[in-house]
């Protein structure tokens, strides 16, 4: 079973990245853009086949591991 | 609007503050107002328990250009060159979110010394953990260690050394405390007074966001457990815009355009424009809707009170602003006026066409309040260690054991993960005593040295600041240079208990004394206190940064035996003093009795005698004597080199414990080639310096003659795994 | 000789460079990276540190620089260009050489110095040292980790395109002495026509015998005529 | 209108954070665990109302900067 996980930056958390990225696609010639903020992608497979107990698991790891809570948050997705 | 009684605790203000706040303001406050009154009046900002103490302290002599007040210190090096440093404390933030808390504070620390307009060239740190055993250490170690080396790293500024330690008393609250150095011609310093009337207040950097609100009142109040839950707003460094940053402010500095600057450190553009403002002796008025903000709606509060970083507050001379905002452009750097100096003496804020707050700058600066805390001296520890009571153990385990503990280990893991080398100056990384850099296109150097001994200060807070200073005096002499001045960060914990006001008090006093003696001023430095959680303090832990200069780039020494067959000296003299030793600390878990006393005599005599040496191309390698004793700076001599060492037993002293392992002060190991012996003994006698010969560099064999023998190669596996295997993923 | 050395926001080695340069006389400018010309020099320098942060991806942003346009066309008449580092990552992202640099494989930053043997001299870059010789130099990044493809690996193995790789003291290639993970401990590669010279070592670093060694000062003298 | 980018290394790309994640995930006791590979993730407000064309020019961007494309593989999801 595979789970997509997102984790971003929590608002009003200072991302640097997504800043200068922004700055440079404007700079490239991209227009319309109101705002890009970047973060992680995790692409888990598990050998799990009940799907809460999977989202679950993944959800301890975004907790112990993948996720910083103190400035991040998740979502989990299955795919 | 006024405020309510839960919005002032809310503040961290006692209703006696809150008195004294309506007085100078002449009737209630606001929120916004009582925010700033909170944010200047609290322990970071105000000083207000160590004021009267730290004022003790020797700050000026013939060398010192600027001492205690400004951003960083400022001495002289001779030639127009000036060397600016300072530390600083990130203990709160750091152990709440490791990575972030240690690069901001290496961030704020690197714009306290540009600011100054000297160009950074080295940092250094001195971090403390809690047991390796406890189960948040290995996360905190890994994540500070990459957030110091993040940050300086991408800046361009080389990490030369630091320290490392860990004890249980950090289990909750970890010390990180970050020293930068910076280079500037001496009469070219920037300052934070402002003067002039009507003068442009301009805003340069990062733009502002919700960061950080309220960091510094959490700086000042101890932890519970519920802090980590709390989570507040941490931070974000960015490594990026502080090198643009820096850049454009040295660029700026080129000419005359600035009056005055100061850089948005804790409590941001509170604390920078009521500083500038307070040592002018002016008034300043600001318009909140100019200042670049990076959220929608952010409130005066908010702005007043964030801690975003990479930041910075500039005023400008006249008619300088056109030329000024080309140089941000190029940096792609926010710039913009966002007020002027004014004679009101007043604070003034306006947002929306309102005026929002109007508060005299006096009262949120000099009539700050000031506290003479009550304080309890400790009782001296006076038992001896009866080592005839201890276990047996064999000289070569205590050894091994000692090399292997976590406090003793090789820090290459760490060190591996900073940039040492960047700028091309490092002559010396870190490793050995102190960190020696060069002054860019010039035949002399700085060497810089972290030093704390946390033990000894909680065993005897007197004798224990002596003693750093005068280890840090050390540390700076080993490598061959002239002992200058230094900062210090003094990381102690709730300033309301008596006995923890005790141990601060009588801490300064030994670092006045040891600093006096040795004229070693004090330039600059940082407080930290309420490092406590849950009512349990820390170990009194003042930390000592220190920076001395190198003349002849031909005579510096390092740690490094050179060539079998020359011998080495202990100089100074070994009565064998085991009390808080590194040998009964790995080996009995035992932490009893007094710390080594300090005689500064003779600690300036052996050093000055040693200096001399060095300075004659005689001693050939140096290394001070400390934790561990002589036989564990022996070993670290021989593992620098892969050369062995014959060891040879005293010829007085019995117990061979006490005579290798003992931490007796004012003590250095120096290595010269025996033809050189009879020159230096005259010079040891006239100065009144005791010395005796202790080994001689051999192949590769370290050995105590009759007692034992290891490979050097060995010392070095065991001095190299604690690291590897606490940090390993299996 | 002339030499230029491109510079970006967050660039950090560009003053460590120009001193290696000036000690053997090459006369060298700066260039901004917003402009649109490139002066006419021997040698073009794209140095190390962390252009734009390293956001994105390192060098990625730098890529996309005004300057690096001149850059490319120099690149592709013939010109010499070295890469340092940062700058080897930013000829991988903007297409003179090819591969990739990740992360390195201990995810940790490394700083320290390691020893590189010269696989070949066969190129004006190199043409100083001996090949087999083995050099102390110092490396400091987070994305050395050189990947690239079965097919390409086979090209850059086959046709001397490896100046230099990663090993030991006494000169062994292998896992222990690789610090990064890089594929086939590879530290440094050219372009077909070896003119363009991207690799992570700081050979700026070893310039100065005061610092450390001179190991690093043969790469400049090999280029100067 | 807001876009989802994920970015993941190609398959045949060697993925050293992924590698470590994972190890790491199982010595703090995650068992199940087959796989997880790390990637990038951006969040694009665009000021674009129609989104044949939103989607075309944040493909735009995911080409011209966002993925390299020799060695990442991306994604696009309007949200
Ligand atoms: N322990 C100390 N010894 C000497 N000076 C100190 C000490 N602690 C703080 N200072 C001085 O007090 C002033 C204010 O310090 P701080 O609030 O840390 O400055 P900043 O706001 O720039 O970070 C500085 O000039 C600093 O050097
Ligand atoms: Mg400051």
């Amino acid at each position: 079973m595979k789970f997509a996980v997102t984790i971003t930056l929590k608002n009003d958390v200072l991302d640097p990245q997504g800043k200068v990225v922004g700055q440079t696609l404007k700079n490239i010639g991209i227009k319309n853009l109101n705002s890009i903020r970047q973060g992680k992608f995790f692409e888990i497979d598990l050998d799990e086949s009940d799907s809460n107990k999977g989202e679950k698991k993944v959800k301890e790891m975004c907790e112990k591991l993948l996720a910083n809570q103190i400035i991040e948050d998740f979502q989990i997705k299955k795919i | 609007m006024t405020v309510s009684k839960d919005q002032i605790e809310a503040h961290g203000l006692t209703f006696d503050e809150y008195k004294k706040i309506k007085e100078y303001l002449g009737r209630d406050s606001n929120l916004l107002e009582l925010g700033i009154f909170s944010a200047m009046w609290n322990e970071h900002c105000s000083y207000k328990s160590s004021k009267v103490h730290l004022r003790k302290l020797p700050t000026k002599n013939n060398i010192v250009i600027q001492g205690p007040g400004e951003n960083a210190g400022v001495i002289d090096i001779g030639d127009d060159d000036a060397v600016v440093f300072k530390i600083e404390s990130h203990n709160h933030p750091s152990f709440i979110e490791p990575y972030q808390g240690a690069a901001t504070g290496v961030g704020g620390i690197l714009r306290d010394v540009f600011t100054m307009g000297a160009r950074p060239i080295a940092l250094m740190n001195s971090i403390h953990f809690g047991s390796p055993k406890n189960h948040k250490t290995k996360n905190l170690l890994s994540g500070v260690v990459s957030g110091i080396g993040g940050y300086g790293n991408s800046v361009g500024i080389p990490t030369v050394g630091g320290e490392t330690k860990f004890n249980d008393t950090y289990n909750e609250n970890i010390l990180v405390n970050a020293m930068a150095v910076g280079l500037a011609n001496k009469n070219k310093i920037f300052y934070s007074k402002a003067k002039g009337l009507n003068k442009a207040v301009v805003y340069v950097g990062s733009k502002t966001g919700r960061d950080g609100i309220h960091g510094a009142t959490m700086a000042s109040a101890e932890f519970d457990d519920n802090s980590e839950e709390k989570k507040p707003t941490v931070q974000v460094g960015d490594p990026f815009t502080e090198k643009l940053l820096l850049e454009a402010c040295l660029e700026l500095m080129k000419d005359n355009s600035i009056i005055s600057i100061q850089d948005m450190g804790a409590a941001g553009l509170t604390s920078s424009s009521i500083e500038m403002a307070s040592k002018g002796k002016l008034g300043i008025e600001l318009n909140l809707n100019k200042v670049p903000c990076r959220e929608n709606k952010m409130t005066p509060y908010e702005m007043m009170l964030s801690e975003s970083q990479e930041r910075m507050l500039l005023i400008l001379d006249d008619n300088k602003e056109e030329e000024a905002k080309k140089i941000f452009d190029k940096w792609d750097l926010d710039f913009v006026v966002i007020g002027k100096t004014t004679d009101t003496n007043r604070l003034i804020l306006n947002f929306d066409n309102k005026k929002v707050a109007d508060i005299p700058i006096a009262a949120l600066a000099d009539k700050a309040p000031l506290y003479e805390r009550k304080f309890t001296l400790n009782k001296l520890k006076k038992e001896k260690v009866e080592i005839n009571n201890l276990k047996k153990i064999k000289i070569e385990d205590a050894l091994l054991k000692i090399l292997s503990s976590p406090n003793h280990s090789n820090k290459s893991w760490i060190t591996d993960q900073y940039d040492q080398s960047v700028m091309c100056d490092t002559i010396q990384k870190s490793g050995g005593d102190s960190a020696v850099v060069r002054i860019h296109n010039k035949e002399k150097a700085i060497a810089i040295s972290v030093d704390s001994s946390a033990l000894y200060c909680k065993a005897d807070p007197k004798t224990g600041g002596k003693q750093i200073v005068a280890e840090n005096w050390r540390n700076l002499i080993s490598v061959g240079a002239k002992p200058l001045a230094i900062t210090n960060c003094l990381n102690f914990g709730s300033p309301e208990k008596t006995d923890v006001m005790g141990e601060f008090v009588d801490c300064i006093n030994g670092i006045k004394e040891a600093c006096e003696f040795l004229n070693f001023p004090v330039v600059s430095g940082n407080v930290s206190f309420y490092n406590e959680t849950n009512s349990k303090s820390i170990h009194p832990t003042p930390v000592i940064g220190g920076v001395g200069i190198i003349n002849d780039l031909k005579r510096i020494t390092n740690i490094k035996t050179k060539e079998n067959g020359n011998l080495i000296l202990v100089v100074g003299k070994t009565i064998g003093h085991l009390g808080q030793s590194a040998f009964l600390y790995e080996n009995f878990a035992m932490n009893s009795g007094p710390p080594p006393e300090i005689n500064l005599l003779n600690e300036k005599n052996n050093g000055l005698a040693v200096l001399e040496l060095i300075k004659k191309g005689i001693a050939l390698s140096v290394h001070d004597i400390s934790s561990g004793g002589i036989l564990v700076s022996l070993a670290e001599m021989s593992m620098s080199s892969g050369l062995g060492l014959k060891i040879f037993k005293p010829k007085k002293l019995k117990n061979l414990y006490e005579y290798f392992f003992g931490e007796d002060q004012g003590r250095y190991l120096i290595e010269l080639s025996k033809n050189n012996l009879k020159n230096i003994e005259a010079l040891f006698k006239k100065n009144n310096v005791f010395h005796e010969i202790v080994a001689e560099v051999q192949n590769d064999t370290f050995e105590i003659e009759g007692l034992f023998s290891l490979k050097t190669k060995d010392l070095q596996i065991c001095n190299n795994k604690w690291y590897e295997d606490f940090n390993a993923i299996n | 000789m002339k030499s230029s050395v491109i510079v970006f926001p967050g660039s950090n080695c560009d003053r460590d460079i120009a001193v290696a340069l000036k000690k053997l006389q090459f006369k060298t400018s700066m260039i901004w990276h917003k402009e649109t010309e490139l002066p006419k020099s021997d040698l073009i320098v794209i140095p190390g540190g962390f252009s734009y942060g390293d956001y994105l991806r390192s060098g990625a942003i730098a890529a996309k620089s005004n300057i690096l346009t001149e850059v490319i066309s120099a690149g592709k008449k013939g010109s010499l260009i070295l890469g340092i580092c940062n700058g080897f990552q930013i000829l991988i992202e903007c297409g003179l050489l090819k591969g990739a640099l990740l992360r390195n494989s201990g995810l940790k930053f490394i700083s320290k110095d390691i020893q590189v043997k010269i696989l070949s001299n066969k190129s004006k870059f190199f043409k100083k040292y001996k090949s087999g010789e083995i050099l102390k130099l110092n490396i400091a990044h987070n994305e050395g980790n050189y990947f690239t493809n079965k097919e390409h690996l086979d090209e850059l193995e086959n046709n001397e395109l490896i100046p230099i790789k990663y090993c030991d003291r006494n000169g062994s290639i292998d896992l222990k002495s690789n610090p990064n993970g890089s594929i086939n401990n590879i530290a440094g590669i050219f372009n077909n026509k070896k003119n363009i010279l991207g690799m992570m070592p700081h050979p700026e670093r070893m310039s100065d015998k005061v610092l450390s060694s001179e190991d690093g000062l043969g790469l400049f003298l090999s280029l100067m005529n």
